[in-house]
């Protein structure tokens, strides 16, 4: 399926979407709020098939003070592959989890989770991935600071 | 064992012509520690592929120096190879195998990660620089990663370390750690010393290439 | 035929000295026995160094390396360093150890390994002890083996340790049994369990071809379950690396860890020399029964000899299982026991004794 | 909402009873010989069995995404050498393809080439390894160092043309570091004869293994659907019966003009895994024999090596299959001369996953056989 036929059955699932610009393929941004539904439709839509989530990431936009939680997704039935952005505001980083419709989600949201502190709701065990437990803050916001790390001298 | 190690050079001291006997003792002890230096099996990123794995493997054969026993127990190794990069959460596991060794222990450094912090000293907020913070080290051998070879002139420089260094009296007894790669009895000071007074000059001298 | 029960008339170490008390030469009973106990120290001392340096020289030229080259010519002083090393080393008792048993338990194994030597013929002059139940004895005493490695693995207090052991004694424990049973077809044959008798038996020709069919079978069966009683791959699963990281003796170090070790070389040699004892004619030379000439020739070397090159064979044969097979798992390891080989031991026992019934085996005892 | 470890590992209460048993937890890891490295696994055992695998990452996470946000996209290359230092070169490709597009550089003809024939060797290399790693972890020793033997005669070929034994660091964006050494050709000639008769050796070394076959076959199964859903890549997704791979799928490099098949299992067990990759190299050898004869001539870098390259504001996202799977680069560009964020989709942190969907009710040893199998690398999981 080429983008446009795609965008199109995307709209008819979900007409809130927009396109998103700059990117290298399709990206849509959807309201955090239809992310779930939206996902699980992806996957089941016979016509859309995205069974594959290779990536689940988060970008700090720190000067517009959001997060923007990122999903590329593609189906390996069909071949078409798809970016899906969320943005929620970055003092409240709460977005649904993902993690019933493609498994390996689970692992991909605790990342994101210990990296940037977005919280997954009802993601079964939401836990530091790489980081110890105990760990203060969340190293890739854009303002993180520790005393450990050093700056590169100019 | 103490008996040997600790008690009789005690017992022997006060008998005349005794040290004669004691350093022929430790001839012998620190030959068969230096010649039969068992690592153990543990390596974090790339080093482990170049010092662990193609280092035994044939074309290179650690085991000619005694050295491819590889222990996958810490308490029956005597050589901590620290292959890779070492980061805030391994830090206190590594100090825990290190704790876990049989004296004597030997700690060998492979490389720039385990020396500096490597390529990534900067905007890291876990990679330790440096491994001399957790363990105490005796040999350091440079390099990303260093080449096998590179890890036999580590092997051999502990070796000499062990033979002139540790004695029966003192057994264990760490010395200020070694750049395998330096020539014999230099120093990291002087290295550094002698880098800074070659920067000096080449700022005088202009373009060194030329000239 | 020759009459060889006259011609190798065996002399044990033990007979020596209860003669020598008989004569009343107290002197020479007690240098018997002292005679017996030295040689047997240095005899274990050197045959664990040997099979040590051995193995890592066969395991190199398996590997299309070298070994050690460094210490010594060739590196033959190696396995000296090591020993050197390892009884100088530090000795840890984890705190939260049994430390009685953890400290009983490598000579619990090392002393299975001893008590089994004490019975080996080596040849007609070489014997400490030859008593009249020496194959009952050999597989009782070797089975305190697992006793000690049941103990370092439980004592340790480990939970890695405690798999291992469990997984050694469940192993040793079955692979007994087949072991016994091809060991029982000798026994059939021969008619005794005196080890030296056994030896004498086979003057015409060695079990293993001399009993046909079942004696090369009980001889396999025999290999495998011994190899599998001594832990060696492809049946390590006790110690098995990648698995189970030291497996029982991961918390012991230095000397105790050395026992370990040693215990290992000398069953290995233990288990060769007993499948050449009983089925490759132990010291007997190469003999064809009814050729004489040819069997006066190959008397001409000595027995001792014939004895030290078949184990060593066997031993060698044994280092070459560890250096192809992988490991295998433990249930799959248990249906090899109970399912294969057992069944297959119970028939082979089954056929022996009808050959034995009715005379049928190559070259009968007059 | 958010838990810890501890609270996922508490041991479950004795039950009543003299002769009851317990389920215990024990660690595998972060040392251990058969984790590759510092991975940890924590197992509730239930005896010898399997009941649960929890991965514990992160003791070798050296945040090479913080690192990459002050690199340039050229620095950050040699960065991508040391995730999964066995597929390097490939590494190298998956950034420079994602910055290539991204800053729109064209490539010619040579350039395509050589990084298609160096991908593929470094592809059987990587393999060659996993082959004898395998054999360690399974009790054999011997086929270690039979695989690192040819491994080496590969090592010798890249060290000639790049200077370094394993991290490269050779492919980058616009082109190659260095041009390839004049021997290259003839020394990949000699290297494919010699190795094909070696891969023969393999088989009936520990591929024809009645003990190894036990030790693989059903052991493991992993299901395409699960495998999908579980985001796992490369060898480990083909072993479940999904022929998907980035080379026929979505070429890069002069994929689309070589022939090569995708070898693809039926089972998905370990045994299969062990297979595809074996017929992997066999493809990879095939492929770089049809190209090592025509190599075309021209420029091997197209941007000045001084340049900071410049990508244009947006997301873009390049994947590369590499020897165990999809590397990802998600690039954030800003304009700059640095990204504003990277992100790695590494193949093996998706393919650990699977694990835990398949170990539940195996045996110890046979939690071995299928992390060899995954062929795990773990830097690259933590990066």
């Amino acid at each position: 399926m080429d983008n446009e036929k795609l965008l199109a059955a995307l709209k008819t699932l979900e007409p809130q979407i927009s396109v998103r610009e700059n990117a290298d393929r399709l990206a849509v941004t959807v309201p955090c709020e239809r992310l779930g539904a939206f996902m699980s439709k992806l996957k089941l839509e016979n016509a859309l098939r995205f069974d594959i989530l290779y990536a689940h990431t988060a970008i700090d936009w720190v000067a517009e003070n959001r997060f923007e939680l990122i999903y590329i997704l593609s189906s390996l039935e069909h071949g078409h592959s798809l970016m899906v952005c969320v943005s929620i505001p970055r003092d409240a980083p709460v977005a649904p989890s993902v993690s019933s419709i493609w498994r390996i989600a689970e692992w991909q949201e605790r990342e994101v989770y210990d990296m940037f502190g977005v919280l997954y709701r009802d993601h079964p065990d939401l836990r530091r991935l790489l980081l110890e437990d105990d760990w203060q803050g969340f190293p890739l916001r854009k303002d993180y600071k520790d005393d450990f790390m050093l700056e590169k001298p100019q | 064992m103490g008996l040997i190690t600790e008690k009789l050079p005690l017992y022997l001291d006060p008998v005349p012509g005794s040290s004669w006997f004691l350093g022929k003792l430790d001839e012998v002890i620190n030959w068969s520690r230096a010649n039969s230096l068992w690592p153990l099996t543990f390596g974090t990123s790339c080093c482990a592929i170049e010092v662990m794995m193609a280092a035994g493997a044939s074309r290179h054969d650690v085991a000619r120096f005694g050295a491819e026993v590889a222990r996958p127990s810490p308490r029956q190794a005597d050589l901590l190879v620290v292959a890779g990069t070492i980061v805030k959460r391994m830090a206190p596991r590594l100090r825990t195998l290190y704790e876990q060794m049989a004296e004597p222990r030997y700690v060998i450094a492979t490389g720039s990660c385990v020396i500096s912090g490597g390529p990534f000293i900067y905007h890291s907020y876990s990679t330790l620089r440096g491994l001399d913070g957790v363990v105490p080290v005796d040999v350091y051998v440079p390099g990303c990663p260093p080449r096998p070879e590179a890890y036999f002139y580590g092997i051999l420089t502990l070796q000499k370390l062990i033979k002139e260094g540790e004695t029966v009296r003192r057994p264990g007894e760490r010395r200020k750690p070694v750049l395998a790669a330096l020539p014999a009895g230099m120093t990291v000071d002087q290295i550094q010393e002698e880098m800074r007074s070659l920067l000096v000059t080449e700022k005088n001298s202009g373009d060194r290439r030329n000239g | 035929m020759v009459n060889l029960q006259t011609s190798w008339e065996v002399r044990t170490l033990s007979q020596r000295a209860s003669e020598a008390l008989a004569g009343g030469q107290l002197g020479l009973t007690t240098g018997y026995l002292f005679a017996g106990l030295a040689g047997l120290a240095v005899f274990l001392a050197a045959m664990a160094l040997v099979l040590v340096y051995a193995e890592r020289k066969i395991a190199a030229h398996f590997q299309c390396r070298l070994g050690p080259m460094r210490v010594g010519w060739h590196g033959i002083l190696q396995s000296v360093a090591d020993s050197l090393k390892l009884l100088l080393k530090e000795d840890i008792v984890p705190t939260d150890a049994d430390r009685f048993l953890h400290v009983l338990a490598p000579f619990m194994s090392l002393l299975a390994a001893i008590l089994v030597l004490v019975m080996l013929p080596m040849s007609p002059a070489l014997q400490v002890a030859d008593v009249n139940i020496g194959v009952l004895y050999v597989t009782a005493v070797s089975g305190l083996g697992a006793l000690g490695i049941l103990l370092g693995g439980w004592s340790s207090n480990n939970k890695w340790s405690l798999l291992g052991a469990m997984r050694a004694g469940a192993q040793i424990i079955s692979y007994e049994v087949s072991a016994t049973l091809s060991l029982l077809v000798v026994v059939l044959f021969s008619g005794t369990l005196q080890l030296s008798k056994i030896v004498q038996s086979q003057a015409d020709g060695w079990w293993i071809w001399r009993a046909p069919g079942v004696g090369l079978l009980a001889f396999a069966i025999y290999l495998i379950a011994s190899v599998a009683e001594i832990n060696r791959t492809p049946f390590d699963i006790s110690e098995g690396e990648s698995e189970l990281t030291a497996g029982f003796h991961t918390e012991y170090s230095g000397m105790r860890f050395a026992f370990f070790f040693l215990a290992e070389f000398i069953n290995m040699f233990v288990v060769s020399a007993l499948a050449a004892t009983l089925f490759l004619g132990g010291w007997m030379p190469f003999h064809i029964g009814g050729l004489a000439t040819f069997n006066a020739a190959m008397d001409l070397i000595p027995p001792g000899a014939w004895f030290a090159a078949k184990s060593a064979f066997l031993i060698f044969v044994i280092m070459w299982f560890r250096w192809t097979f992988p490991r295998l798992r433990i249930d799959q390891l248990m249906r090899l026991e109970w399912k294969i080989l057992l069944p297959i031991g119970f028939v082979n026992l089954f056929l022996a004794a009808m050959a034995v019934l009715f005379g049928f085996y190559f070259f009968p005892v007059q | 909402m958010v838990s810890t470890l501890e609270d996922r590992v508490r041991p479950p209460a004795a039950a009543g009873g003299p002769l009851s048993t317990q389920e215990f937890f024990i660690n595998m890891g972060p040392q251990h010989p058969s984790t590759h490295g510092v991975l940890r696994l924590v197992l509730k055992l239930d005896g010898e069995t399997v009941r649960e695998v929890i991965p514990v990452l992160g003791y070798i996470h050296r945040g090479i995404e913080k690192i990459g946000e002050h690199q340039t996209y050229r620095q950050f290359v040699h960065l991508s050498d040391r995730l999964d230092y066995l597929s390097a070169l490939m590494n190298n490709w998956a950034v420079s393809l994602t910055v290539e597009k991204a800053a729109k550089i064209e490539l010619n003809d040579r350039i395509q080439v050589i990084r298609t024939i160096m991908a593929e060797l470094q592809r059987i290399q990587s393999h060659q390894l996993w082959w004898g790693v395998l054999g360690m972890d399974l009790g054999a020793f011997t086929p270690f160092l039979y695989g690192f033997r040819d491994r080496e005669v590969l090592t010798d070929v890249f060290e000639e043309t790049m200077g370094a034994r394993l991290t490269m660091n050779y492919i980058q964006p616009g082109g190659l570091m260095q041009d390839i050494h004049p021997n290259f050709v003839e020394r990949v000639k000699s290297f494919l004869k010699y190795f094909k008769p070696k891969l023969a050796e393999y088989e009936e070394l520990l591929g024809g293994n009645v003990i190894l076959q036990e030790r693989l076959r059903k052991v493991g199964r992993l299901e395409a659907k699960t495998a999908v859903s579980m985001g796992a890549t490369g060898p480990v997704l083909r072993a479940s019966g999904v022929a998907h791979d980035l080379r026929k799928k979505e070429p890069y490099g002069v994929y689309s003009k070589v022939a090569f098949d995708v070898p693809v299992g039926t089972m998905g067990d370990c045994w299969d895994r062990y297979w595809v990759r074996i017929e992997e190299m066999r493809q990879s050898m095939r492929i770089v024999e049809q190209l090592i004869d025509n190599i075309p001539a021209g420029k091997h870098l197209l941007v000045k090596p001084a340049i900071v390259i410049k990508v244009p504001q947006g997301l873009y996202y390049g994947q590369v299959e590499t020897a165990r799977g999809i590397l990802g680069i998600f690039v954030v560009a800003d304009g700059t001369g640095y990204p504003y964020r990277i992100h790695l989709r590494t193949p093996n942190f998706n393919n650990l996953w699977s694990i835990t969907a398949i170990a539940p009710g195996l045996r110890v040893a046979d939690l071995v056989a299928i992390l060899s199998s995954l062929d795990i690398v773990v830097p690259d999981i933590d990066r």
